[in-house]
């Protein structure tokens, strides 16, 4: 295989605040392919969406990012300057936002914001990038494209919304696409339309896409890779059918507990929930974070812990199996 | 743009806006007569110092300052409206060529002074936005709140004895050229500033901190860009409304300035014309004030209805 | 798990500060609010206990003894300010003048702070024509030039104290109706102004127990600012000499008097401008800083 | 700072000044001069104010002259002048005299002018200045008749005074509010521009015929309006002005000590009193109607430290309603030395042993007004203190609505005592005390012919009023005039600038 698209090692992001240091993100590894899917899951406030902007290079300037290695395309992202850095933005890599309501501009059409993506990066003239928003928003299903490029954002209900978003990070044919709950602040009957859209575009197009969720049910239909945060760690990662066929991390398989599935869960069983409380991140964080919440916590739980790898598939647990034994069904 | 400046919600809105005006000007002109209407009738003054009792009421009839208010109202209204405001008492001229004559010094100044608390407040501000708690945003904060405490008389003296007296730079009075309304200038200028540069900060802190900033930014877009195509443009909407508003306000508050710097505006002419009794010119003068601040207020609504494209259509 | 959760430090967190705590810290480590309060606590007091305080009758006139110079350029302890243009204490005229500005800035804020009160949050409440009729109502008087209108009525009226404060309270009451006014909107779709409509209660109940008690901190806020604005206005309005009338000692009236002789004795002027200057600033200070503490959303 | 604060700012003004005489006109020969005061007009029958006197000896002429020095009468436009009977009056008019517009002067222009100031209903402001006389008659182009009302021996004080004569065609044609923006004249100065509010320029009138007030020197004059005396100093500092008058006494004594400027101090006829409403017509139970408490307010204030304190200059103590040096003024009356005990029991003899409060009016120097408003407090009188531009306090005073004002009066220059106590005290509308003897005296006085006869019945009105207290007479004014060392200058004792005494140094 070649070298991937993406690779992070031990990135950390920490945020002053007045008691201390939060450690938002503490020392995660992942990597990426061109034309692979990665999906990250995690409760909210796991750190998630912070990992995505970091990636981007748009963190509010009091996070601090520290990494041993963040490589796009075999260039390091975290020596880069803010103009190489911004000639990849938008155009080499590109992000979709949470909240289509009020991430597009309320002064200007769809159609100068459409090509102003494009006009950033390549020199091409406004024609060009006239015909390239009409293409896209054709492709992201918006009919009437041409005249909804006079448009301004408050005349496009939220689904429309998000579908220009998606166009307009696609405008200038990106490798690399984040999704950051791209879905999350739609309708339900639209959300899976989005979702959909996106796959079928990253596959078309042959883009590497990291999706943002919390939605388990999702990354099993598209994930070509899962990794589980949480509390600003990677417990497990790996690729989705390990991490569906056998869940280590107690972790995932908490979350795993908490979607129906069809076929599976009886109608009328109680869904799963996580107990217990979400530690607080300020100061130093020593052990398994997840300790105040696992069935199996132990002593040495507070102590260092252990990576586990089995292949591609790596999680973090003092038991070797993550106890998964404990929870087998009894065939 | 402008085609859609005309489209019927925008002319609808813009109707709907001239309606209110005539109706708070019409409101207005009543207050204002009304006011002077207190303060007697002027026959005795009129008659000379000679009349007897009876020659006063004789020209308290012939001037018809016998009949009841609202008829008198209404017949200053009529010819207000056609631009006569009647005599003035103490110059024996019309009080609309003499208010005429005085609007372009006041005029003058109002632009000055605005353009001055603009080009100052909307740096500051946005500068102030940019770099939260930095030196510029205390210096700016310094100057806002110094602003709004400075009793603008004082201020005036202050830069007189500083730089007409101490300094020999400025002339202290008079309106002959562009440096004689330099210190008036900012001292209007400096009254409107504080508000204006408030809310630039605040409205480019809110804009800064906008999901579609951050959008602007993922699409590789300059820092300069992103401040000043994407932030500023929507950061200035409600900026322009109490620029306008401000500008009334100073128009109506430039009797202090003209007094200080001998100015010989509509200002100035108000507080003499309030010191001789001259009502008729106080009268006009008051109206045209006001006037000045509802043509103003709703020349700043139709430009934010061409700034702001959610104002347009809804 | 519970007793394994017992001692953890990732748990150990610090129990957060009470609400009225924070309240308090946010209070005491804002400089601007302090620095505010104790200027105008004091000036309160120095106008509270002027009579105790003034060295001398500040009416008492002195012809003999005119435009003594202050101390520090040179004059006596006898005058510590010296003395003005009819020879009397600059000093006592200065306390006896926070009396007047404190006074007529206190009790204009409260006239306009009732009319637009009442008036905001009727418009607030009741909504509809109630509402279009309040807001025709401030445009009107946003129209009115204010200055102008002040120095005609007291113009025509005399100027006296009580009728400067009626002019400003009757003038100055547009804030209150806009700020009061939007206030109420926001609180009247609250759940629980609903559930008290729906138990019966009536609507100056409403009003006065379930709208007022959440508006109240806006309210003091603006009272603050249009305390300050008053007492600029009156001494703009005693500059121009048709506010307060001599011989009260008004620090706008000082200014005015001083002026005359501002090019060789600049402190006749820099004196009362400057303390002028402090109290409204610290006023204005106290008002921004209030609104920072009870509510740091709208910090600007 | 400390001591040497005040200093400084004197050496940098004195520095400034240096520098910046160097930007005085004097090359092109423009003399600048401030006036406070905004004229409602040009057309001097038409303001009141001093300025419009001084406007009005520079730009027209009268048919008479009175020499400021000699106090001797000259011919003006007239060249001699004869008493024909007691009410009509003869002059022999200069011939060659041109207006500023080129109309020659004749019989046609005196004629006109009597004829149309006569007439009360062409609304001259101050109608005492011309109601005397009846009409004038041409005669031949250079005789003209003036015959008057009644018997007015001050008729010729007046002609050398307020009485200016007009150009027939050019005010037939434009009229009062013509000849206020475009003044046309016989006098030394011309007017070249006029900026109502703002400024007037005068020029020299290259064709000045040779009368009695000379020829002028100085080419350009220009007079700015500036209301505020600190404006006029700063601009007096920084060299854009070059006289300033009537300069308040503390600025004058600042300025004496600087050696770039010249400070005249001249005594005027103006007297500053306190009007009281005697008639009642301000409300019948009004207290200023009891003697008592007229004569409490007399007692109540101390003149000679007013005087000497607060006017200074050439100001001097004043007992009547005119002024020393005039006609007539008879000093010899009742005078009420400073003494707030005796006020304060005249008052509780009057009814009022805790004083009243009463309106206070005063539409000048605020100061003055202010330190004697104080005194009235001192004995009881709270005074709700009440100031006024002129022309607003004359129109309530003209409809009796004044209790008691603080007023002063300078008698047009006039150096007789009818141009005082006879405007105010023959019932009309200013008239608070209505003392019908007063009128039959003043009548008297006014119309005979014989001075002994007038002396004795001014006397006799002058000492009523001072008994019966109208008013409370206080002190004269005084006048400084400061002016840059290039300008050369004697102010004379009548308030009236004469530009064409004035010369470059």
């Amino acid at each position: 295989m070649t070298e991937p698209l993406l690779t992070v090692r031990n990135l950390k992001l920490d945020i002053p605040v007045a008691s201390g240091t939060l450690h938002a993100v503490r020392g995660i590894d992942f990597e990426l392919n061109r034309g692979e899917t990665l999906c990250i899951v995690g409760e909210s406030g796991s750190g998630k969406s912070l990992t995505s902007l970091a990636l981007m290079g748009l963190l509010g300037k009091r996070i601090l990012r520290k990494a041993d290695q963040m490589t796009f395309d075999g260039t390091e992202l975290t020596t880069m300057s803010a103009k190489e850095l911004r000639k990849l933005r938008g155009g080499r890599m590109s992000m979709i936002f949470q909240e289509p309501m009020t991430s597009l501009n309320p002064a200007y059409t769809i159609g100068d914001q459409l090509m102003e993506a494009l006009l950033l990066h390549q020199p091409v003239g406004r024609a060009a990038a006239r015909a390239r928003a009409i293409e896209l928003l054709e492709k992201v299903g918006i009919t009437a494209a041409e005249s909804r490029l006079g448009q301004y954002p408050h005349q496009l209900s939220g689904g429309l919304r998000q579908r220009v978003m998606i166009a307009m990070a696609l405008m200038c044919g990106p490798e690399l696409i984040i999704a950051d709950e791209p879905t999350t602040a739609l309708d339900v009957t639209i959300q899976a339309q989005i979702l959909r859209l996106l796959v079928d575009l990253t596959r078309e197009m042959n883009m590497a896409m990291i999706l943002i969720t919390h939605d388990l049910g999702v990354v099993a239909r598209v994930a070509d890779k899962v990794a589980v945060m949480y509390a600003g760690e990677l417990v497990e990662t790996g690729p989705a059918a390990d991490i569906f066929a056998t869940p280590c991390h107690p972790y995932t398989r908490g979350l795993l507990r908490c979607i129906p599935l069809p076929g599976k869960t009886e109608r009328g069983s109680e869904l799963g929930t996580i107990p217990g409380i979400v530690p607080s991140l300020v100061g130093e964080v020593e052990g398994c974070v997840f300790r105040t919440r696992c069935d199996y916590a132990e002593a040495a739980c507070r102590e260092a812990i252990p990576h586990r790898t089995n292949g591609a598939h790596r999680f973090r647990c003092i038991h070797p199996d993550g106890m998964r034994h404990a929870e087998e069904v009894p065939a | 743009m402008f085609l859609i400046l005309w489209s019927t919600p925008v002319l609808n809105f813009i109707l709907k806006r001239l309606m209110l005006a005539a109706i708070v000007a019409l409101t207005v002109s009543f207050i204002s007569f009304s006011l002077m209407f207190l303060s007697g009738d002027p026959a005795a003054a009129l008659a000379g110092e000679t009349a007897s009792g009876e020659d006063i009421e004789a020209i308290r009839a012939l001037y018809g300052f016998d009949r009841p208010m609202l008829v008198q109202y209404w017949e200053w209204l009529g010819s207000a409206l056609s631009g006569d405001f009647g005599q003035s008492y103490y110059f024996k001229l019309p009080v609309a060529s003499l208010i005429a004559d005085r609007l372009g010094v006041t005029m003058t100044l109002g632009v000055c002074g605005i353009s001055f608390a603009l080009l100052t407040a909307v740096p500051l501000g946005v500068a102030a936005a940019i770099r939260p708690n930095s030196f510029i945003d205390r210096l700016s904060l310094f100057l806002s709140v110094a602003g709004q405490a400075m009793p603008s008389f004082w201020f005036g003296l202050i830069l007189i004895v500083v730089f007409s007296i101490k300094l020999g730079l400025l002339p202290p009075s008079g309106a002959n050229s562009w440096r004689h309304f330099i210190m008036p200038t900012i001292v209007l200028g400096y009254y409107a500033m504080p508000a204006i540069m408030r809310l630039t900060r605040a409205g480019m802190l809110d804009v800064l901190s906008s999901d579609y900033i951050r959008t602007a930014r993922a699409k590789g877009a300059s820092e300069t860009r992103v401040l000043f195509k994407h932030g500023l443009r929507n950061a200035i909407i409600p900026v322009v409304s109490l620029a306008a508003v401000q500008m009334g306000f100073m128009l109506g508050g430039s009797i202090v300035v003209e007094s200080i710097f001998a100015l010989h505006g509509a200002g100035f002419l108000a507080w003499e014309s309030i010191g001789r009794n001259d009502l008729p010119t106080v009268q006009a003068l008051i109206l045209i004030f006001a006037m000045f601040y509802i043509v103003f207020t709703f020349l700043a609504d139709v430009l934010n209805a061409w700034l702001d494209p959610r104002m347009r259509s809804s | 798990m519970t007793d394994m959760n017992a001692n953890d430090p990732l748990l150990q967190e610090v129990s957060g500060p009470s609400p009225s705590q924070i309240l308090i810290r946010r209070v005491v480590t804002h400089q601007g609010l302090m620095f505010g309060l104790a200027v105008v606590l004091l000036l309160a007091l120095v106008a509270l206990f002027a009579p105790l305080l003034a060295p001398h009758d500040p009416y008492a006139q002195n012809l003999l003894a005119r435009m003594k110079p202050p101390v520090f350029l040179g004059g006596t302890w006898e005058y510590p300010l010296g003395t003005d243009h009819l020879g009397r204490d600059y000093l006592s005229r200065l306390i006896y003048g926070a009396r007047v500005s404190l006074m007529i800035g206190a009790i204009a804020a409260l006239i306009s702070g009732f009319i637009g009160t009442a008036l905001g949050v009727s418009a607030g409440y009741f909504g509809g024509k109630v509402d279009a009729a309040v807001t025709f109502l401030i445009n009107v008087r946003l129209a009115l030039p204010v200055v102008l209108v002040a120095l005609a009525v007291v113009a025509v009226m005399g100027g006296s104290l009580q009728i400067v404060i009626m002019v400003l309270g009757l003038l100055l009451w547009d804030r209150f109706a806009v700020v009061m006014r939007s206030s109420t909107l926001q609180i009247r779709r609250r759940e629980y102004v609903a559930a008290a409509q729906a138990i019966g209660a009536s609507t100056p109940r409403v009003i006065l127990s379930e709208i007022m008690p959440n508006i109240v901190n806006n309210l003091i806020v603006v009272v603050t600012l249009e305390m300050a604005h008053a007492i600029l206005l009156e001494a703009a309005l005693s500059f121009l000499g048709v506010g307060v009338q001599p011989p009260t000692p008004s620090w706008g009236l000082m200014v005015s008097e001083g002026k005359k002789m501002m090019l060789f004795d600049a402190w006749l002027v820099l004196i009362p401008g400057a303390v002028l200057f402090v109290l409204v600033l610290a006023i204005n200070l106290m008002g921004d800083g209030l609104r920072d503490v009870t509510a740091p959303e709208n910090r600007s | 700072m400390k001591a040497s604060f005040l200093k400084t700012t004197i050496a940098a003004s004195a520095l400034l000044a240096a520098a910046g005489s160097a930007w005085a006109d004097k090359a092109s020969g423009t003399l600048n001069v401030a006036f406070t005061k905004e004229l409602e007009s040009v057309d001097s029958y038409f303001n009141s104010a001093r300025e419009g006197v001084v406007l009005m000896r520079a730009i027209w002429d009268g048919l008479i002259y009175l020499d400021p020095v000699t106090n001797e009468y000259k011919g003006n436009l007239a060249e001699s002048w004869t008493w024909v009977d007691d009410t009509t009056l003869e002059f022999k008019l200069r011939q060659g005299v041109k207006f500023h517009n080129g109309e020659p002067f004749n019989a046609d222009d005196v004629v006109y002018t009597v004829n149309f100031v006569a007439k009360e209903e062409n609304g001259v402001k101050t109608q005492r200045n011309v109601n005397w006389m009846k009409s004038a008659e041409k005669i031949d182009d250079y005789t003209v008749r003036i015959y008057l009302k009644d018997k007015f021996p001050a008729a010729i004080e007046y002609l050398a005074g307020p009485v200016a004569i007009y150009p027939n065609e050019y005010y037939a044609e434009v009229g009062a509010s013509g000849m206020g923006l475009k003044p046309v004249g016989t006098g030394p100065y011309k007017v070249t521009e006029v900026v109502p509010g703002q400024h007037f320029v005068l020029e020299k009138n290259e064709n000045y015929f040779d009368g009695p007030k000379g020829q002028p020197t100085i080419g350009k004059i220009d007079i700015r309006t500036i209301p505020d005396v600190n404006t006029q100093m700063a601009e007096l500092f920084s060299g854009t002005l070059d006289l300033i008058w009537q300069v308040p006494v503390d600025l004058a004594e600042r300025l004496s000590s600087m050696e770039q400027f010249t400070v005249a101090n001249e005594s005027t006829m103006r007297v500053g009193y306190l009007a009281m409403d005697a008639a009642g017509r301000s409300g019948a139970d009004n207290p200023f109607t009891k003697l008592k408490v007229r004569q409490a307010v007399n007692y109540a204030i101390d003149r000679k430290t007013l005087v000497s304190a607060l006017l200074k200059g050439k100001s001097q103590v004043i007992w009547t309603p005119c002024y020393p040096s005039q006609f007539g003024c008879d000093q010899n009356v009742t005078h009420y030395d400073y003494n707030p005990e005796k006020a304060k029991e005249l008052l509780a003899e009057a009814g009022y042993p805790d004083g009243f409060t009463t309106e206070f009016y005063a539409y000048r120097d605020r100061e003055y007004a202010e330190a004697i408003s104080l005194y009235l407090n001192a004995v009881g009188i709270k005074t709700d203190f009440k100031m006024l531009q002129y022309s607003a306090l004359r129109e309530i005073n003209m409809k009796g609505e004044v209790p008691i004002s603080f007023q002063t009066w300078g008698s047009y220059s006039l150096n007789d005592a009818s141009a005082m106590v006879s405007q105010y005290f023959k019932h009309g509308s200013l008239d608070d005390a209505r003392d019908d003897q007063v009128l039959a005296d003043l009548n008297v006085a006014d119309s005979a012919t014989d001075p002994e006869v007038r002396k004795e019945y001014y006397s006799k009105a002058l000492k009523r009023i001072a008994d019966e207290a109208y008013w409370a007479p206080m002190f004269s004014y005084n006048t400084n005039y400061v002016f840059t060392k290039e300008v050369s200058y004697t102010p004379t004792a009548d308030e009236v600038l004469r530009f064409t005494t004035m010369t470059w140094n």
